[in-house]
């Protein structure tokens, strides 16, 4: 039962893992639209 | 077809020519190979009987260490000066630089094992039973097979700053069956048992050089190709 | 301006790399017997021009036909008439001068190696240092020696890449005295400097590269003063 | 102005799909499949198991697939997914190998054993890193995009290979759950057990082209932006 609990957790840790990887990405794309735009507006 | 191989004598020559003006990589592979040995001796007893079962093994682990040493500098050696960018503008197929480099470098690593195998077989006291024949044929299989690999890996790391360090990274996942084949066979040459064994592993490595001969053959112009 | 049979000829060649369009829609012409140089800014796609040129990048469009066939990647029998001079020498530095041509002749299938080698190291001065590892010789001595293995394969065409960066008074000497000799044997020369000096003396036309378009030739034929075609150069730069 | 172009109505319908999918899923795993009798409840690692070892194949041929259409033609897309693919490749590897040592801990008290299919995975894994290490290599991306993919494709020949040598070298000890080869002594799962194997593998399946998508969306504005903001800087510098 203990192996059962440990394999799960491993798999979502890993899995919610990856995904928070994305969206770090997602939002560093999304700070850097940002600083584009007021690149955009100072021009 | 022809001139493709004449092209890749004259490469592998010259290339020979100019590591034994220096012999300076040679001797590095054959010192660092007797040195692997030593730090073995140290780590299996080799007074004692058991550690037998690790010569092929070994044999093996002294070829890719030093192997990867005399790879490394295979294709850096023709940055100096930019050579690589005088035998791409040149008249020549990209296959034919690739053969000529297997080719050199076949025949550095054959003359680092000729040295090392017997220093092998004496600090380990090994007395040899098996047949010869069979012990050639599947070290020079497996070499064929870790050359092929190696050289094309080796051109392919080249173009990284940090080559030396990522072509053993590259290149021993892709070497596992080879030589998970080749140890096995070994073992099985030298202890004189179940050749059958050893001739089945060896179609496994024959398969496996002649496989990856013809997909490096065909990609390597693409590594080749700058851009 | 008398008719000339083109040597080099580009169509329309376009480069682009990553996303950045390095040329754009290229064409021009090498008569034989010519000297065209190019010169443009830094960042004008020179050096991309060139690696186009003598066939170690394909373009992304157009075409370039050199002695009437097209460039490909596995055109190997067009290769063999460049003469390929670049930024550096392409000489193994373990091996002697001798081997060292003996080595590019072989590629490039040289009949007569060795006497033509011989006859090229006494051209070049280096004769006397024949058996010795190039590696301890001095820029200037490996560049000539650069220069012999470019004219042991007779090439048609020569392509020189920023000839005279890096080299002693002699030798500039010594490959502008080579190089009017094979314009004298009418070979076609292209050569990408940004030598004013020495593009005034050995050019024929220059071509203008400018963020990837030629942007004006001009033709020099001796009548152009030195300053003149600075002050051309300079107007056609800055201006538009 | 630029808009992220976050999810098409593909992306919506897998999102809606994986959700409930991946409930169902736990709902079969834990409750509805019956424990097996021999190994108890651990055997539930199972199904992910499968389906983490099926996906990591998959999302290996994906890359060997995009590797040899990069070197047909070079697009930043092909290459893009190629990446992607080796990124969610390195997870579900490490996830087979994690969830298959915990069961062979269970079973078999070991941690590792020397067994084909888990060689084969490992050395798999090395593959997808090493690649993910040539993709990260200095220089334009079209000359990145040629090497990483002559390594993809090379990296996809040698997987079979491997699995061959490893097979021959050693047969014994993996159970064989359901029938495969001449031992099946192993085999004969519980049609329901089968039902949630398959089901686990399709949801996993369905969670990996998700992820796939999402992150060449997100690699894709990322180069969107790279451009812009390299126009930008040139209008200023001039």
């Amino acid at each position: 039962m203990t192996y059962l609990l440990m394999g799960y957790s491993v798999i979502f840790a890993l899995i919610a893992g990856y995904m928070m990887i994305l969206g770090k990405r997602q939002k560093q794309i999304e700070k850097e639209i940002k600083q584009l735009e007021e690149w955009n507006q100072e021009i | 077809m022809i001139t493709i191989l004449t092209d890749a004598l004259t490469i592998a020559a010259k290339d020979l020519r100019n590591e034994f003006k220096t012999k300076q990589t040679f001797s590095m592979m054959a010192i660092f190979a007797v040195l692997v040995i030593l730090v073995f001796s140290f780590a299996f007893d080799p007074t004692n009987n058991a550690v037998k079962a690790v010569i092929p093994g070994l044999v093996w682990v002294i070829t890719i260490f030093a192997g990867i040493l005399g790879l490394n500098r295979s294709f850096t050696s023709e940055l100096e000066n930019d050579c690589l960018t005088g035998l791409r503008s040149g008249p020549i197929d990209a296959t034919s630089i690739y053969l000529g480099k297997v080719l050199a470098n076949f025949t550095i690593v054959t003359l680092v094992q000729i040295i090392s195998i017997p220093v092998l077989f004496i600090l380990f006291n090994y007395r040899f039973t098996g047949s010869y024949f069979w012990f050639i044929l599947i070290l020079f299989a497996g070499t064929l097979g870790f050359i092929i690999v190696g050289t094309f890996l080796s051109a392919l790391s080249a173009n990284a700053k940090n080559s030396e360090m990522l072509l053993p990274v590259l290149l021993l996942p892709l070497l596992s069956p080879l030589m998970i084949a080749a140890v096995q066979a070994m073992r099985a040459a030298l202890e004189n048992e179940n050749l059958e064994n050893a001739v089945s592993w060896l179609q496994l490595m024959s398969a496996y050089d002649l496989l990856f001969f013809a997909a490096c053959l065909l990609l390597f112009e693409f590594i080749m190709e700058g851009s | 301006m008398k008719e000339l049979e083109t040597m080099l000829e580009l169509k329309n060649v376009t480069k682009v790399l990553g996303n950045k369009l390095i040329l754009r829609n290229i064409s021009l012409s090498l008569g034989e017997g010519e000297t065209l140089a190019v010169v443009g800014p830094n960042g004008a796609g020179k050096s991309t021009f060139f690696k186009c040129t003598v066939g170690l990048l394909q373009p992304s469009g157009g075409e370039i036909i050199l002695d009437g066939e097209i460039i490909k990647k596995k055109s190997v029998a067009v290769k063999k008439k460049i003469g390929f001079l670049g930024h550096e020498s392409f000489l193994y530095s373990n091996l002697t001068p001798f081997e060292n041509l003996k080595f590019y002749g072989k590629l490039y299938k040289v009949s007569d190696l060795e006497h033509k080698s011989m006859n090229l190291l006494k051209e070049v001065g280096l004769y006397l240092f024949r058996d010795v590892p190039i590696r301890s010789f001095s820029r200037g001595m490996i560049q000539r020696l650069a220069i012999a293995r470019v004219l042991l394969a007779e090439p048609n065409i020569l392509m020189l890449d920023e000839p005279h960066t890096g080299l002693d008074q002699e030798a500039v000497a010594l490959l502008n005295k080579i190089i009017k000799e094979k314009q004298k044997n009418g070979k076609s020369i292209l050569i990408i400097s940004h030598d004013f000096e020495q593009v005034h003396t050995l050019a024929d036309r220059v071509a203008i590269l400018k963020k990837g378009v030629i942007v004006d030739t001009i033709q020099l034929d001796g009548k152009m003063s030195l300053n003149e075609m600075k002050e051309w150069y300079d107007k056609v730069v800055m201006g538009g | 102005m630029i808009k992220i172009n976050n999810s098409g109505p593909i992306d919506r319908v897998l999102f809606y799909i994986l959700v409930p999918a991946f409930l169902i899923n736990l709902y079969l795993i834990f409750v509805w499949s019956p424990v097996e009798k021999v190994m108890g409840d651990v055997q539930k690692i199972f199904y992910f198991h499968v389906g983490s070892a099926w996906v990591a194949f998959l999302a290996f041929c994906v890359v060997g697939f995009y590797s040899v259409l990069t070197l047909i033609k070079p697009k930043m897309e092909r290459f893009i997914y190629a990446g992607i693919s080796a990124e969610i490749g390195v997870l579900f590897t490490t996830l087979a190998l994690l969830t298959g040592m915990i069961w062979g801990r269970a079973s078999w008290n070991t941690w590792w054993t020397w067994e084909p299919r888990l060689i084969t995975t490992l050395i798999l894994w090395f593959i997808y890193v090493a690649y993910l290490f040539v993709r990260k290599m200095e220089g334009s991306w079209e000359k990145i995009a040629k090497l990483s993919s002559v390594f993809g494709i090379i990296g996809v020949i040698n997987v079979p290979i491997v699995f061959m040598a490893t097979r021959w070298w050693n047969t014994k000890l993996h159970p064989v759950v359901f029938g495969e080869g001449k031992d099946q002594t192993g085999g004969g799962m519980e049609p329901e057990m089968l039902a949630t194997m398959f089901f686990s593998i399709f949801t996993i399946t369905v969670l990996y082209v998700f992820l796939l998508r999402k992150g060449a969306q997100i690699e894709k504005m990322r180069e969107v932006i790279k451009k812009a903001k390299t126009n930008i800087i040139n209008k200023i510098a001039s």
